[in-house]
């Protein structure tokens, strides 16, 4: 039996607290958008559509506009996301867009966060001689600084994902949420904050394992999965496929 | 660009074309809609030295440095996607200095195409202040010349020598048709010296007649074009094909004779071999 | 901008949502697919002081300076075109300094709504050395700060505050399908701060999914649109009809009770009519 | 009976002398344009189609590309230009297409033209008192300076229309031929010089009525419509419809 399913029993498991927590950062009537290399904000697009009762414009990667996909992708950036599309907003048009401010919600990919909400993407050492050459930024550098809100997820939560100094700075700006397997940040007076924590995890368990220093006030457990969006993701990825992809432990 | 020649030629003779040392644009996106086929050709054909210009490439790169083709790449973004991860042989060709880096956001990358099709030296691009990128390409921004306070990066013009644009559909005089989205395609055909054009299969003049606004490129813009069916393999062709998993993850396996094995399989290469 | 909310509304209300004072693109060209059942719903509104911004406007400009609704325009060909030569009440209108005209090029007008699209302050463009339309307008240019030596002219952002745009079919929820040539629709409807339609007709939504292709502006981009059987007339909408040579002949008789007749003939007057 | 028909017995038209002519300017394999009210370029391009025994790409501004109109329309940026095209190509495309270097032959309106090839489609008088305020340079300011060769007409030929000094310059750069209902002008050099004059005309007229000096080594009378040419125009006007409206005359 699947994660997904052991998830609907009550455990909460790091997959479905990504996915379900970029979903809560979509809001009514807003435009948002999912990239490549993005199967989780994917699946938290669709998982919007599905759980919440409010419309809002979900457009991606693949041109699509609040398509009606015969099957969720593997690949995020897949044609099938453009399926049962009235419009197909292909690449150009959506960065454009984004850069003239019309982008409510846009999820970046990010190998490490700082605690101002800069992203790397793009190295690890020293750009010239890279120990790894990352994907790179992708939309980043020119979405970062001009979506009106952006957000990010790292499938671990360590102090090598969540730095406190990049090894190199691809993009920068408006970072608003980032979730982990065990939190969810977002962002006040231009640094990340803790805005919640996995309820099987703890403050304590966040700070540890947490490269930069961040406030805390007001944080609290992450409130569980509704019984909507868990219905939802279930629907997306009945066979546990997505999840035993992702390969997400929370520790 | 000439008009109404004969335009539909042997993937061998449309790959010939490309000297060593070429700069690609490579249409599609990862897995999806590329010219793959036309990719495995030059390899086989044995180029060297080429850049590849593509906001987000992937298969393509990948086996371009896996048979040590690509000396340049002008990217925004490089993995395999699809549950692959990164490019296993562009991350060592650029851990080890074999292949130089132009590391872009996708939109400076399109922005340094527009300048080519505009016809003007530089392009504004909104947003990447903050990043790092600009120290590392030399960009420059400029004021608003019209006192508005902003400064906005300027990206140097980009101009491929080509642009190759995997296609649904063609007509017979290489008018281009493409289903579903149509990524950079655009923007690289109006921006590159060159258009070449591999496509599924070719469609009746009367169709095009009858739908003119569904083709992406006009013939007249089209230097030749070469017929491969599934040419895409192993990714997608919407709404003809999906990506080949299992053919993806038998290329990831870092043995000897896969890359071989691999191109052997392409469906160009079995064809040529029935002939 | 709305999603999934119901968009379609009578004309009077689509032209009621522009203000005094606004500035509009208007889609088309000439005599070609205009907004004009739109533009003469703003003159029996009672609209002053508005801004058009399109690179060729002929009948839509020459009615709202008869009727004294315009104050401003930026364009870069003016005519009635189809042998009625100049269009008049611009001309008059000009000449005696009842409207300002900032003259552009075709394509300067273009640059500047893509540099509003494109959400940067200034867009290069080529050509326009030796005219002394930069001396009029103040603009400058700008050196290539990549050493090339070339110099470019910047034209300054321009952001109407409405596109309005003549379509063919729209989607139950507000996609715009166009057949033929799109003209300047796209960029107006990308730089513009909102989008306003007029179409012929519905049509299913299966359709546009079938080919999403052919969808110029999507729903999530459309403010509101309205459903005026014929409402390019007089002029032509490709390929349900062609201009009405007589209407306009008639609309060029310089005669009191002509432009009143000419209001009354507009099929948006005459279907109002009979509600 | 019309002039166009009576142009096919031998004395030759204004109408048909700068339709013969603009198309004159159409090489093969190239990409030649024409644009809006532009009716005597429009049928010069209709008219190569049909009279020159080469290829050649014929965009225009109604976005059609080699089209076969079922009729030829008055408007020369009607959408009859697009029927039987296999591609739209719009606005934004052709002017880039320009402005990058790629368009061979453009065909631009005027209403004055100077001895440097120069044109004013603004006004006559001062620009910020107009006696008249003309149309305006359309294409011209940005499509002059970069198309390969462009290509201008006047209906008129007389000082007023050929002048020592433009009114305003809408737009200056390569201005490659001049066709009026009497001469035919290209550059050399930077300025305009004549190239051939009608037959029924003369060196001396031509100087006559020319307000710029210009060089006439190796004009010569042009030569006369061939067959094709004569025939090709009857068939894109067969009622003489084009001719009547155009109302040329050649003095």
């Amino acid at each position: 039996m699947s994660e997904a399913v052991s998830g609907a029993r009550g455990d909460w498991s790091g997959f479905s607290y990504i996915v379900t927590n970029l979903a809560r950062f979509v809001r009514p009537n807003e435009i948002t958008f999912s990239g490549v290399n993005s199967a989780l904000p994917m699946l938290a697009c669709l998982l919007a559509k599905r759980a919440y009762p409010f419309a809002f414009t979900y457009i991606n990667v693949a041109g699509g506009v609040d398509p009606n996909p015969s099957a969720v992708p593997i690949s995020s950036s897949d044609p099938v996301l453009a399926e049962g599309s009235r419009a197909i907003f292909a690449n150009e048009d959506f960065y454009d867009l984004c850069t003239r401010g019309l982008m409510d919600l846009c999820f970046l990919g990010a190998a490490q966060v700082d605690g101002l909400g800069r992203t790397n993407v793009s190295c690890i050492g020293d750009w010239h001689a890279p120990r790894v050459r990352l994907p790179g930024g992708g939309g980043g550098a020119v979405m970062l600084p001009t979506a009106r809100r952006a957000v990010t997820w790292r499938t671990e939560h360590s102090r090598r994902t969540l730095v406190e100094t990049l090894d190199f700075v691809t993009a920068a700006g408006g970072m608003h949420g980032v979730v982990t397997p065990i939190a969810v940040f977002t962002k006040r007076e231009g640094r990340l904050v803790l805005a919640s924590w996995h309820p099987e995890a703890s403050l304590d368990e966040v700070r540890d394992r947490t490269g930069f220093a961040f406030a805390a006030d007001g944080a609290a457990p992450t409130p569980p999965p509704t019984p909507e969006e868990r219905a939802a993701l279930a629907a997306l990825d009945p066979e546990g496929r997505f999840e035993a992809d992702a390969g997400i432990r929370l520790r | 660009m000439s008009a109404g020649t004969q335009k539909i030629i042997p993937l061998a003779d449309l790959a010939a074309r490309v000297p060593d040392g070429s700069s690609l644009a490579l249409g599609g996106s990862f897995l999806h809609r590329g010219p793959f086929a036309f990719v495995r050709e030059l390899i086989r054909q044995g180029r060297r030295d080429l850049e590849v210009v593509k906001q987000s490439p992937g298969y393509d790169i990948d086996i371009l440095c896996r048979a040590g083709a690509l000396s340049r790449a002008k990217a925004g973004i490089v993995a395999m996607e699809g549950n692959f991860g990164l490019a296993p042989w562009y991350r060592r060709a650029i851990e080890s200095g074999h292949v130089r880096l132009e590391e872009h956001a996708c939109a400076s990358l399109t922005a340094g195409l527009r300048a080519a099709a505009f016809g003007v030296p530089f392009m504004p691009c909104g947003g990447i202040h903050g990043s790092d990128l600009p120290a590392l390409n030399g960009w420059k921004t400029i004021e608003d010349p019209y006192g508005s306070g902003e400064a906005v990066y300027a990206i140097p013009r980009i101009q491929p020598d080509f642009a190759v644009i995997q296609a649904n559909e063609v007509s017979e005089s290489g008018d281009v048709r493409v289903y579903g989205t149509s990524h950079w395609d655009r923007i690289m055909s109006r921006s590159a010296k060159r258009v070449l054009v591999v496509a599924e299969r070719v469609a009746p003049d009367a169709s095009f007649r009858d739908q003119p606004e569904l083709t992406l490129v006009p013939h007249f813009l089209v230097e030749a074009v070469s017929i491969v069916p599934n040419g895409a393999w192993p990714g997608s062709l919407w709404p003809d094909y999906a990506i080949d998993y299992p053919a993806v993850e038998a290329y990831m396996a870092d043995d000897p004779g896969v890359l071989d094995a691999h191109l052997a399989a392409g469906p160009e290469a079995r064809e040529a071999a029935h002939v």
